[in-house]
């Protein structure tokens, strides 16, 4: 039974085909989500995909928020749903309030699409369950306001509370921890790329692993991200009794969970 | 109006010179009205009319069995098997990006998309050719950001990677810098939408944003011989775009092209509205009445003229059947691009400009007022064309000047300097270096197809759900056409074409975009000809239709007129995208092979550049059988697996194709290059033809085999391997004892592999003032 | 339609300013900073850049409009996490209001 | 401070406001009105998105410390082809100023 994964498309959403395609090739069946509707479709988790959801006008990811749709995800995230947040949808869901923190402009000041090595911080998160070991993962950044920051407080709990993610590094794996260090490409606070929120199954990642799905790409080091949210989409989804009876559950998101 | 105060007549005001009123008189049979004179002073700009240009451009060669479409429609589009077809097409947008760099450079990205999905293509890739003033010149710097940061702004937004460009220095360019953009797509063929406007009693529906007083420009004095206490100098000729608006554009274009909603579609670009709706009409030999009140405008009090010519961005036309109507205005609304019926298409052959309403017929509604009326054919097809007159300058072949040459770091390797210094200067030089700090702004991985990026050499994209992939790439040889137009021109072409072949990929078609100077001076009509005339040529010697392409004339400052630079966008395409070469050395002990033979003349080189040129010394020459000859060879020497690395020897020369191909691979090599004249040609000479090429020795008989086979020599100058490059000269034993066959004729070049990546990586940003 | 008097107004122009919170890092700021001295700029410090959004909003008295202004500002105009607001009337415009208002600038 | 006269001020602290120029388009501003439904806000036009710079000027008086914010606005804050500015005075140290001037609208 393929599990079904929703890819929210906002207006300006621009990777939300490239999402798509890489659920595809882990064997999930993408669903397109569309903005405008609170209908989540029954879908076993959600990626928030990359791109400039309204522009990224005002503050990247501040206009998104408030679209019918995230008041479903929102609702389907309080309640244990899995939802992954990369690049634009990061900022989305830190808009949201649904992840710690907040994205700011890099330091740089200018956009930047490099390829960046980041190192999983634990391996039992329902987004790195696939990646296996604790190793290097190369794949692209894309973003001109994927400065992660957050208060030294926050910063500290989250920490302590192991719910940083993912943090950039050097080739090599040693943690890109300054925010001036080469090897962190926008200047984010102790090296931050991604964070879940405190149930754990809330996640904003910056760089992109639906790019690095294939060799001729330059690297398929994205596929165990996706393909962790895929098997543990799965798992959920498989106790058929994990149905989400929020108000955002729509009725279709009941009866595909029943039958998953 | 203030006719009788000023005593310039407002035609001349327009820019509407007396004989080309003249001729619009001729085709109206009376005198225009403002209006009229409006939309015709915008159609008969150089820039929509080719009024200077077009007599030349009809003697390049077009079509051809692949070719879809071809000049004249929005895009080139070819044909490419599987059902599929490509759709590209180059763009200048050089003076708004001189007032507004930021902008002027965005709005230059949206405007060619917008003929790329226009046509029913998906865009894939956008490419970005730059040229600016002395990088060391505040101004400069500041016009390399805003570029920059306009063309990331808008590509990264729209979600289409930028993959590739380029980006050269040269002092012509500082008061008129250069921005020119391509744009790729894809679509089944059967996709094909052309903009025109068939079926009389059709609807035009304009979607997407809002007409406002943008890009009124030189037209506002109509305003203000109205309105006289509205300053015509606070009108923004400054237009802003809005990537986001765009995005929903193509969104919603291509579902109404895919769904097959439309009988026409057209982007609205320069002179807008009365652009669009009198290209399509008379593409269509049909005519087209437009409502003005129907127009959706974002600004009050907006006079006809100004809704008719503004150039507000992210808008389009459609033609659509009125039984489709409400459901093209479902799929645009859903994207968030409004859409409103603006008129009909009419079988009378003239765009017709009503107030007060347009009855179904077509005709002005009951008490409605005509305000215009002119036959379409007559602002596009029939435009006026003007017999410029072409002078070669005095003398025919200026050398550069000798003397102080722009210096990188202060000092500077003279002419016969140590070889290494030279290579180091070139490298890490503010045209040499590397790219990263511009293309590093750029997603270029968005749509998650591209294999190769802006790195080094000619991008390459795979196309999904097939085995092949599209290469592209832009070119000039500006130096080389600043000497002699003619040749500068051919040797753009065979540079750009040669560095697709590198990949392996066969060139599909040629786009190109002609930058030259005031087409009224002699001297520059004749660069343009001369320019148009090399173009013709190379293309006709390498097989390739030229697909369309853009002028953009008038490209000088106080400071005098910018290098000749016709601009050529090329895009080939791989039959397996796995089989693909790139720059990079790959393996130790490789052999490394030139391809090709050097030629004399380093007249319009970057050594010449560096360290001044000698007076006598002439451009290299091209020998256009010979170039496709080389290219036949490398394509065949990839596709057969022979060649996985392939680098063309371009601007720099061999040393610097060289150094290249170690940076990217990070590994080194040791060669020896047999000179026969100076030193200087073998090493740093720009003379065309050849390619480095780099294979398994045991593959080295083959690719000899193949080389003879295709009357291409082919010499083995060493291996790869190591961390140094080394590059020794060697004489090539023809003549007397001091060049006997080995013996060492001038000093080597041994560098570490890791000082020349460093030069190369830190140029541009120190050029720039950037390295931080 | 102008004609009304103030009290009856029924549109009001707010300017919220959004700036980057106290300890937030500003590089947009420090970028500008950084730029003095190629404009030969002397003595100019603690440069913050932030945003200044003007907006209209139409209701029956200024407290209403307020209101709406203040949770805007609040829920989208600015992150409380990064950004701090302030919002200022800074216009009144009696009745229908017309389009016109569309093409105001900054001006009040 | 604040019980010196205002003539002993030797530092200034002003806000410059950059918006888009009237006619000029505002992507910004339009995408943020059109997505007041979501949010549930009516009555909201019109809404313009523009910068607002904080700087400190250090100079013997306001006329020379605003003749150097008159400059950097007009040639580095702004785009005077399609964007507006203002200059506020909004605080002085050394000097009589208070911060209640902060909020002020944009003036010209
Ligand atoms: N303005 C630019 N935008 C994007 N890519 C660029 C730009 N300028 C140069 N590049 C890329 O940098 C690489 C090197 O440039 P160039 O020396 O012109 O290439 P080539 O050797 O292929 O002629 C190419 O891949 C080119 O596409
Ligand atoms: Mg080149």
């Amino acid at each position: 039974m393929t599990v079904r994964v929703g890819v929210v498309v906002f207006p300006g959403s621009n990777c939300d085909a490239d999402a798509m395609h890489a659920l595809a090739l882990e064997g999930a069946e993408p669903v397109a989500l569309w903005h405008e509707s609170p209908e989540l479709l029954g879908v076993a988790g959600v990626i928030l995909p990359g791109g400039f959801s309204y522009g990224d006008y005002l503050r990247a990811g501040a206009l998104a928020r408030f679209s019918p749709v995230m008041r479903s995800v929102a609702d389907f995230a309080a309640a244990g749903g899995l939802v992954l947040g990369i690049c634009n949808g990061f900022q989305v869901l830190a808009e949201a309030g649904l992840v710690p923190g907040a994205l700011v402009r890099n330091r740089s000041l200018r956009f930047v699409c490099r390829e960046v090595t980041l190192v999983p911080e634990r391996l039992d998160s329902p987004f790195t369950i696939a990646v296996g070991e604790r190793r290097p993962l190369r794949m692209p950044v894309a973003h001109g306001e994927g400065c992660y920051v957050a208060d030294d407080a926050t910063l500290d709990a989250i920490e302590r509370d192991g719910r940083v993610l993912f943090r950039y590094s050097r080739p090599d794996g040693t943690p890109a921890i300054g925010p001036d260090d080469a090897a962190n490409p926008n200047g984010s606070l102790r090296g931050i790329a991604g964070v879940a929120n405190a149930g754990g199954n809330v996640a904003g990642l910056m760089p992109h692993p639906e790019r690095a799905t294939e060799g001729i790409l330059g690297s398929d080091d994205g596929r165990a991200i996706v393909a962790s949210l895929v098997r543990s989409a799965a798992a959920r989804a498989g106790g058929a009794a994990r149905v989400v009876g929020s108000t955002g559950a729509g009725p279709t998101q009941r009866a595909t969970g029943a039958t998953a | 109006m203030t006719a009788a105060r000023d005593p310039e007549p407002l035609h001349r005001r327009l820019g509407v010179s007396d004989d080309e009123l003249d001729a619009i008189v001729d085709r109206l049979g009376r005198a225009p009205n403002d209006l009229e004179l409006a939309m015709f002073s915008v159609m008969w700009s150089e820039h929509c009319s080719y009024k200077s240009s077009r007599p030349l451009l009809r003697t390049l060669p077009v079509g051809g069995g692949d070719v879809l479409a071809g000049p004249g429609e929005n895009a080139g589009i070819v044909r490419i098997g599987d059902g599929l077809a490509v759709a590209f097409k180059i763009e200048s947008h050089n003076h708004p990006s001189a007032v507004e760099p930021y902008q002027g450079a965005a709005t230059g990205v949206g405007g060619i998309l917008r003929d790329i999905f226009t046509m029913g293509a998906r865009p894939i890739a956008v490419l970005d050719a730059l040229r600016f003033g002395d990088p060391s010149d505040e101004r400069t710097r500041h016009l390399v950001r805003g570029v920059v940061g306009g063309v990331g702004g808008y590509g990264n937004c729209v979600g289409v990677p930028t993959i590739g460009g380029e980006l050269v220095f040269d002092p012509s360019y500082a008061g008129n810098p250069l921005v020119n953009v391509m744009a790729i797509g894809i679509m089944p063929e059967d996709r094909l939408t052309l903009a025109a406007a068939p079926g009389p009693g059709n609807l035009a529906v304009l979607f997407g944003s809002t007409t406002g007083r943008d890009g009124i420009g030189g037209a506002s004095v109509l305003a203000s011989a109205t309105f006289t206490d509205d300053d015509p100098s606070k009108r923004p000729s400054v237009q802003v775009g809005d990537p986001f608006a765009e995005k929903l554009l193509i969104e919603a274009s291509l579902e109404l092209v895919e769904r097959r909603l439309v009988a026409g579609l057209q982007d609205l670009g320069a002179a807008g509205i009365t652009c669009a709706v009198s290209e399509t009409a008379d593409r269509a030999g049909t005519g087209i009445a437009v409502d003005l009140d129907a127009i959706p405008r974002r600004e009050w009090g907006m006079l006809p003229f100004e809704v008719m010519i503004s150039e507000s961005q992210e808008r389009m036309l459609a033609i659509v059947e009125p039984r489709l109507l409400g459901d093209v205005v479902e799929v645009c609304e859903r994207w968030g691009a409004p859409a409103a019926v603006i008129g009909r298409v009419t079988a009378d052959g003239h765009v017709t400009v009503v107030t007060g309403g347009i009855a179904a017929d077509g005709s002005p509604a009951d008490g409605a007022a005509v305000l215009a009326r002119i036959p379409a054919s007559a602002l596009t097809s029939d435009a006026i064309v003007h017999a410029r007159r072409a002078e070669p300058p005095a003398r025919r072949r200026a050398a550069p000047a000798p003397g102080p040459a722009a210096e990188p770091d202060g000092d500077l390797p003279e002419r016969g300097m140590d070889p290494g210094a030279v290579l180091l200067a070139l490298v890490g030089g503010p045209n040499g270096a590397s790219r990263r700090w511009v293309w590093e702004q750029y997603d270029r991985h968005v749509q998650t197809s591209t294999v190769a990026d802006a790195t080094g050499g000619a991008a390459v994209l795979r196309i999904r759900g097939t085995r092949r992939g599209l290469v592209a790439t832009t070119d000039c040889a500006e130096g080389v056409s600043g000497l002699d137009p003619y040749l500068g021109a051919a040797m753009s072409v065979a540079e750009a074409t040669r560095n697709v072949s590198v990949t392996g990929a066969r060139p599909l078609g040629v786009t190109n975009c002609l930058n030259y100077g005031d087409p009224t001076r002699p001297e520059a009509f004749w660069q343009l000809r001369e320019g148009v005339r090399g173009l013709g040529d190379a293309c006709r010697a390498l097989g390739l239709p030229v697909t369309g392409g853009n002028v953009s004339l008038y490209n000088e400052s106080p400071r005098g007129a910018i290098l000749p630079t016709p601009e050529i966008g090329v895009v080939g395409l791989l039959e397996d995208v796995e089989r693909r070469a790139a720059p990079a050395f790959r393996r130790d002990g490789d052999a490394v092979v030139l391809l090709g033979r050097a030629g004399p003349g380093l007249g319009g080189s970057r050594y010449a550049a560096l360290a001044g040129a000698d007076p006598e010394d002439g451009p290299p020459t091209l020998d256009l059988a010979r170039e496709a000859a080389v290219q036949a060879c490398i394509r065949e020497a990839v596709a057969t697996g022979i060649v996985r690395s392939a680098q063309d020897v371009a601007a720099g020369g061999l040393a610097t194709a060289l150094a290249e191909c170690a940076i990217l691979g990070g590994i080194g090599a040791r060669v020896e290059v047999a000179v026969e004249g100076a030193p200087a040609v073998e090493l740093f000479g720009e003379s065309p033809s050849r390619i480095v090429a780099a294979c398994d020795p045991a593959d080295l008989d083959a690719l000899r085999v193949l080389a003879a086979a295709h009357g291409v020599p082919a010499e083995r100058l060493g291996t790869v391997g190591g961390d140094r490059l080394v590059i020794a000269l060697v004489g090539r034993g023809a003549t007397g004892a001091a060049e006997e066959r080995g013996a060492r004729v001038a000093d080597e070049v041994d560098i570490a592999v890791s000082d020349l990546a460093h030069a190369w990586e830190h140029g541009l940003p120190r050029a720039l003032g950037e390295d931080a | 339609m102008s004609d009304q008097p103030l009290a009856a107004a029924l549109a009001f122009r707010y300017a919220v300013h959004v700036m980057p919170k106290a300890g937030i890092l500003d590089p947009q700021g420090r970028a500008v900073e950084r730029s003095m001295p190629h404009l030969g700029a002397t003595g100019v410090r603690d440069v913050r850049v932030g945003r200044r959004v003007e907006l209209t909003v139409e209701a029956t008295d200024e407290a209403a409009a307020r209101a709406v202004v203040e949770r805007l500002a609040a829920e989208l105009l600015a992150n409380p996490l990064i950004e701090a607001y302030a919002i200022a009337l800074i216009g009144a415009v009696g009745g229908a209001v017309g389009g016109a208002a569309a093409d105001r600038g900054s001006g009040t």
